[in-house]
C-alpha cells in the first residue's frame, strides 16, 4: 500500500455534508480527492435542513451518544466556521403538565451529556420570546443556534478545493471499475458534455447520503439503509428570535428554526423506499401548522412560502417501521471484512451538525486503509468563506 | 477590516449592445408603476429636450422680421399643431412631478410608497392636462 | 456642465471629489428651478398673451424689459443646464462602453454650449430690435 | 420535493400537462438554443419540481442549481416567461396557460444551460464588507420587539442575483456596481460592523456606484427575500446628499 499521501487518490461519491467533510479532511492531510456530484453540490438532503446546529438537547434523553457528540460539535463548528451561525441559542418549551414530568429527565440527561442548560420561568422566557404560547410553564434555555445549510457546507467544499480537491459537479457515477474483489476506480458520465470516462482510485468513498444503498449496489453491496423522509414547513415572518423546541419525547412537528426572515417548522417523519420523489403529505404540512402553533399560536396565520421533504439517510436492518428510534450515530461501512470487497468505503447516517465528527472518522478509516499516517486536523482549521468557492473554481475541463 | 479599496471590474459581463441596451430599459417584467415612471421619465425628457430645438429652431423666424413670424402665427392656428402643443404641456406636466417625486424618493424618504406618488403624478397630470386644454380651446 | 471628463475613467475606488452627488444635486435643484422658470414663461409668454401667442409687436416689447431679459436667460441656462445633464444619463445607458461613453460626454457638453450660443445670440437679437 | 401536496395514500391530485421551453447551452459554446419538453406536474407544483422531473425523467444532462427548496440559499435564480424568479418557490400556474419559457439570469454569464457564474455577483459584494449577520429585534407580525432583548440573524439578502438579472441598467455598462453590491453598501453603512462606513460611501459615491441607478425599482420588484435593493439604493444618496449638504453648509458657515 503506498505510504507517501501525495500520491493516494481518493474518488469521493456525493457533494452532500459528508462528502464536504471528507473531502476537506483527506484534502488537509496531502491526498488526492476528487469528488463527483451529479447535480450541483448540496442539492441533495443536505441543502434542505432546517438549519439548526444541534446543541444534542432534543437528543439527550434517548440518545447520548449522539448528544454528547452534538454538544462537541456544536463548539467545534463555531470556532472553525466563524460568521457562519445566528447565535441566539434555542429555547425547550413546556406547555403542558406532562411535559413538566419530562422537565427532570431532561435536565438530568443534558447535564449527563454535558449540555449547559439555564432554567427560564414563564415571565423570563414570554421576554426572550414574546411570541410564545402565553400558558408557557417552563422554558429551557441550550446553546442551539441556526446555520444557513448551503452555506455552511459550501466552505468545507471550498477549503477543500483550495487544498487542491477536484470537486467535479453535474457528474454521475455509472459504475465501478474492477480488478478481481478490489474496486479500482469509478465510471463516470460529465452530464454536461455527456462524456463516459473511467477515473482511477487507490479507494473509492460512497458518501452519497439516500443514494448511498443505490450506488453501494453497484458493487453488489446491499447497505442496510432505513430512508426516512421529514416534511418541513416555511411561513413567511420570523416568528421567533431563538430556536424552539417543544420539551417532550423527540415526535413529529416540534421544532421552530428561523432563517432570515422566515420560520422553518419541522419535522415529521415515516419510511420510503425511493429516495428520488419523496412526497409531501398535505396532512404533513397541515399538522406542521398545528404544532407550529402551539408553540407560537401567531404562526397558524402565517402565509406558507413552501412545504418540503428531505430524506434521512438512516442506518439499520429491518423492523423500524419509522426512522425516529434508530440511533442518530453514523456509520462506516469498510466493506472488506463485510462484503469482501475491497477499495470501496460506504459512510452514511449521521446529522448535519456532527458532519466534521462523521468526516474524521471517515478520514482515520480511509488513512489506515491506504497505510497513510496523517493526523486529522480539521478540528483546529478555520474554513474559508463560500463564496471562495464560485470565486477559486476553475472553468469546467 | 479595510475595505479592498479596488472595486471589482467585473470582466464577464461584456456591455450588451445599443439595442439590447434600450431593450432593457423597456423590460417592463411586471408591468409595475416603477418601471412605467422610469420609461414615462425617459420618454418624456427626450421628447422635450426634442421640443427645445424645434422651439429655438422656429424662434429664429422672429429674427427675420413681422412678416416672416406673421406665417409662425398663422401656422399656430391649425388644430392639430394645437393639438400637439397641448400634448407638450402633457409632457411637461409628467416630467416635472415625476421629476419632483425622484427628487423626494431619491433621497430614501416615501421610498416605500413610490407606486402611490407615481400614481398621484399621473392623476395630477391628466388633470392639469385636461383643464389647460379646456383653456385653450376658451372652453372655460 | 456635465461631470468632468476623468471622472468617468477613474475607477471608483480612488480618492475622490464629490462629483456624484454634486451631479444628482445639480439636477434636482436645476429641475426644480425650472418649475417656476418653465412656469412663469409659460404664463408670461403664453397664457398672458390673447389666443397664446404674441404677435411680433409684443415679443420685441416683452422683450425690451430688464427683467424679462434676466428671467429668460436664467431660464436659458437652467434648461440648457439640467436638459444636457438628463439627456447624457440616458445616452450613457445605451451600453457603449467607456470609450463610448467619453465621447458622448464630450458631444453633450459642445451641444450645450452652442445651443446656450445660439440662444443668448437669439435673445440678443431681439432685445436689440426694441 | 417540494409542495406537491397529495395525500395519504400517495397518489397525486388530476395531473396536469405543462409545456417548458427551456434554453439550453453547452459550456464555451456562443449558442443557445430551445428545447421543449412536456411533462406531467400537479396543479400547485413549482417551476423546480417540473425541471427536476425532466432531469430525472426525459433528459439528465439538464444541469440547474438548487439547494434550500424554500427560498433561503438563494442560488434557483433563473427566468420564468422573462420574469426573474426563484424556481424552488415559483408556482408553474403563474405563468398562465401555455408554454413557459425558461432561461438563465439575464446580466451574468451563462456557463451551461440554467447555471450562470455566480463569481462576478460576489466579487461585486466585496467591498461593501459582505454584511452577513445583523442584528434584529422585530419580531414579524408581533410588533413587540422593543422589549425583548435584540437577537443576531443573517442578512434578508441571499445573494441570488434576481436583482442584478433585473436591473435595466446592468445591462448597459458593465462597471455599474449593480443593486447586489449597493444593497450590501447600505446594509454596512446603516449598521457598520467594523467597517468604516465613510470607506463604504466614498466606494459607492460614483457614476458607475449608486448614481448610476436610474429609479425604474425592477430589483425591488424581482427581489424574494424582501431586502429592497431599490430602497437600499435610494437610502444612500440620501445619505451621501445630506452629507454633502451638510459640507456646503459648513464650508458657507466657515467662510462667513
Amino acid at each position: 500500500m503506498t505510504a507517501d499521501s501525495s500520491s493516494a487518490h481518493v474518488a469521493v461519491i456525493g457533494g452532500g455534508a459528508t462528502g464536504a467533510g471528507v473531502a476537506h479532511d483527506l484534502a488537509l492531510r496531502g491526498i488526492r480527492v476528487t469528488l463527483l456530484e451529479r447535480g450541483e453540490l448540496t442539492s441533495g438532503t443536505t441543502g434542505r435542513h432546517h438549519g439548526l446546529l444541534h446543541s444534542g438537547g432534543r437528543y439527550a434523553v434517548g440518545d447520548r451518544e449522539s448528544a454528547t457528540e452534538c454538544i462537541r460539535e456544536n463548539g467545534t463548528l463555531r470556532s472553525i466556521a466563524p460568521g457562519s451561525f445566528e447565535e441566539n441559542g434555542g429555547l425547550f418549551v413546556a406547555l403542558s403538565d406532562d411535559d413538566m414530568d419530562y422537565l427532570d429527565t431532561f435536565l438530568d440527561a443534558c447535564a449527563a451529556c454535558g449540555i449547559p442548560t439555564i432554567v427560564h420561568k414563564p415571565d423570563a422566557a414570554l421576554w426572550l420570546e414574546p411570541g410564545l404560547n402565553p400558558d408557557v410553564k417552563l422554558a429551557v434555555e441550550v446553546p442551539d443556534a441556526t446555520v444557513d445549510p448551503m452555506r455552511l457546507v459550501l466552505r468545507f467544499f471550498a477549503t477543500a478545493q483550495r487544498n487542491g480537491a477536484d470537486l467535479r459537479t453535474f457528474t454521475e457515477v455509472t459504475g465501478l471499475s474492477w480488478s478481481g474483489r478490489t474496486v479500482t476506480g469509478v465510471l463516470a458520465r460529465d452530464l454536461v458534455t455527456e462524456r463516459d470516462y473511467e477515473l482511477t482510485a487507490d479507494l473509492v468513498v460512497n458518501a452519497a447520503g439516500p443514494w448511498s444503498g443505490q450506488v453501494a449496489r453497484l458493487a453488489g453491496i446491499d447497505v442496510p439503509m432505513r430512508l426516512s423522509p421529514g416534511v418541513l414547513l416555511a411561513v413567511e415572518g420570523r416568528f421567533c428570535g431563538r430556536v424552539l423546541n417543544r420539551l417532550h419525547k423527540p415526535s413529529d412537528g416540534d421544532i421552530i428554526v428561523p432563517q432570515r426572515g422566515l420560520s422553518v417548522v419541522g419535522t415529521t417523519s415515516w419510511v420510503v423506499d425511493d429516495p428520488d420523489v419523496p412526497p409531501v403529505p398535505a396532512d404533513h404540512v397541515a399538522r406542521m401548522y398545528a404544532e407550529g402553533a402551539t408553540l407560537v399560536p401567531a404562526l397558524a396565520a402565517a402565509r406558507q412560502r413552501a412545504a418540503w421533504s428531505a430524506v434521512r439517510p438512516l442506518v439499520g436492518g429491518g423492523g423500524a417501521t419509522t426512522g425516529r428510534e434508530l440511533s442518530r450515530t453514523f456509520q462506516c461501512f469498510d466493506h472488506k471484512p463485510t462484503d469482501g470487497v475491497d477499495g470501496l468505503v460506504t459512510i452514511t447516517g449521521g446529522k448535519a451538525t456532527t458532519l466534521r465528527a462523521m468526516a474524521q472518522a471517515a478520514a482515520d478509516a480511509v488513512c489506515a486503509k491506504l497505510g497513510i499516517a496523517a493526523p486529522c486536523r480539521t478540528a483546529e482549521t478555520v474554513l474559508a468563506p463560500f463564496s471562495a468557492y464560485y470565486q477559486e473554481r476553475g472553468e469546467r475541463q | 477590516m479595510t475595505v479592498t479599496s479596488q472595486a471589482p471590474r467585473p470582466a464577464h459581463r461584456r456591455t450588451a449592445g445599443p439595442l439590447r441596451a434600450v431593450l432593457g430599459w423597456a423590460r417592463l417584467r411586471g408591468g409595475h408603476l416603477g418601471a412605467a415612471a422610469f420609461l414615462t421619465n425617459r420618454v418624456t425628457g427626450l421628447l422635450l429636450v426634442g421640443y427645445l430645438y424645434l422651439h429655438l429652431g422656429v424662434l429664429y423666424l422672429l429674427t427675420e422680421g413681422p412678416g416672416s413670424w406673421a406665417s409662425v402665427l398663422r401656422l399656430f392656428k391649425n388644430p392639430y399643431v394645437l393639438a400637439l402643443e397641448s400634448l407638450l404641456i402633457l409632457f411637461i406636466c409628467l416630467h416635472g412631478l415625476n421629476g419632483l417625486r425622484l427628487a423626494l424618493v431619491e433621497t430614501g424618504t416615501g421610498v416605500r410608497h413610490q407606486k402611490a406618488w407615481f400614481a398621484a403624478v399621473l392623476a395630477v397630470s391628466t388633470g392639469l392636462y385636461a383643464v389647460i386644454v379646456l383653456a385653450m380651446y376658451e372652453v372655460i | 456642465m456635465a461631470t468632468d471628463l476623468e471622472s468617468q475613467t477613474r475607477q471608483p475606488s480612488a480618492p475622490r471629489r464629490r462629483s456624484g452627488t454634486t451631479a444628482w444635486l445639480l439636477q434636482v435643484i436645476s429641475g426644480v428651478a425650472l418649475l417656476f422658470l418653465l412656469g412663469a414663461h409659460l404664463v408670461a409668454q403664453h397664457f398672458v398673451a390673447k389666443g397664446g401667442l404674441r404677435n411680433y409687436a409684443q415679443v420685441v416689447s416683452y422683450l425690451g424689459n430688464p427683467v424679462v431679459l434676466a428671467v429668460e436667460s436664467a431660464f436659458v441656462v437652467v434648461l440648457i443646464w439640467h436638459a444636457m445633464l438628463g439627456l447624457r444619463a440616458v445616452l450613457l445607458d445605451f451600453g457603449c462602453g467607456p470609450r463610448g461613453q467619453a465621447v458622448i460626454t464630450k458631444c453633450v457638453i459642445v451641444l450645450g454650449l452652442v445651443t446656450a450660443g445660439y440662444s443668448f445670440w437669439l435673445i440678443a437679437a431681439l432685445a436689440a430690435k426694441s | 420535493m417540494t409542495a406537491t401536496a397529495t395525500d395519504m395514500s400517495g397518489q397525486q391530485p388530476q395531473e396536469g400537462s405543462r409545456r417548458l421551453r427551456i434554453a439550453r447551452r453547452r459550456p464555451r459554446e456562443e449558442g443557445t438554443h430551445l428545447e421543449e419538453f412536456t411533462v406531467e406536474v400537479g396543479p400547485d407544483a413549482t417551476l423546480l419540481e417540473a425541471l427536476r422531473e425532466i432531469r430525472s425523467h426525459h433528459d439528465n444532462s439538464l444541469t440547474l442549481r438548487y439547494s434550500c427548496c424554500h427560498s433561503s440559499c438563494g442560488i434557483c435564480g433563473m427566468r420564468m416567461n422573462g420574469r426573474e424568479v426563484l424556481a424552488c418557490i415559483t408556482r408553474l400556474a403563474e405563468a398562465g396557460p401555455g408554454p413557459i419559457l425558461v432561461e438563465p439570469l439575464a446580466n451574468a454569464r451563462v456557463e451551461h444551460d440554467l447555471v450562470v457564474d455566480m463569481r462576478e455577483l460576489y466579487e461585486s459584494v466585496e467591498p461593501a464588507h459582505r454584511p452577513l449577520i445583523r442584528q434584529d429585534d422585530l419580531l414579524a407580525g408581533l410588533g413587540v420587539g422593543d422589549t425583548s432583548p435584540p437577537f443576531a440573524r443573517f442578512e434578508d439578502c441571499i445573494e441570488c442575483g434576481l436583482c442584478v438579472s433585473a436591473c435595466p441598467i446592468v445591462g448597459s455598462d458593465s462597471r455599474y456596481v449593480g443593486p447586489a453590491a449597493l444593497t450590501a453598501a447600505w446594509r454596512s453603512v446603516a449598521e457598520p460592523r467594523g467597517a468604516d462606513p465613510a470607506d463604504v460611501l466614498a466606494w459607492v459615491d460614483d457614476e458607475q456606484g449608486c448614481w448610476r441607478c436610474h429609479a425604474s425599482f425592477e430589483c425591488a420588484e424581482a427581489c424574494p427575500a424582501g431586502a429592497d435593493p431599490a430602497g437600499a439604493i435610494m437610502a444612500l444618496r440620501g445619505e451621501l446628499a445630506r452629507r454633502q449638504l451638510a459640507r456646503i453648509v459648513r464650508l458657507g458657515r466657515r467662510e462667513r
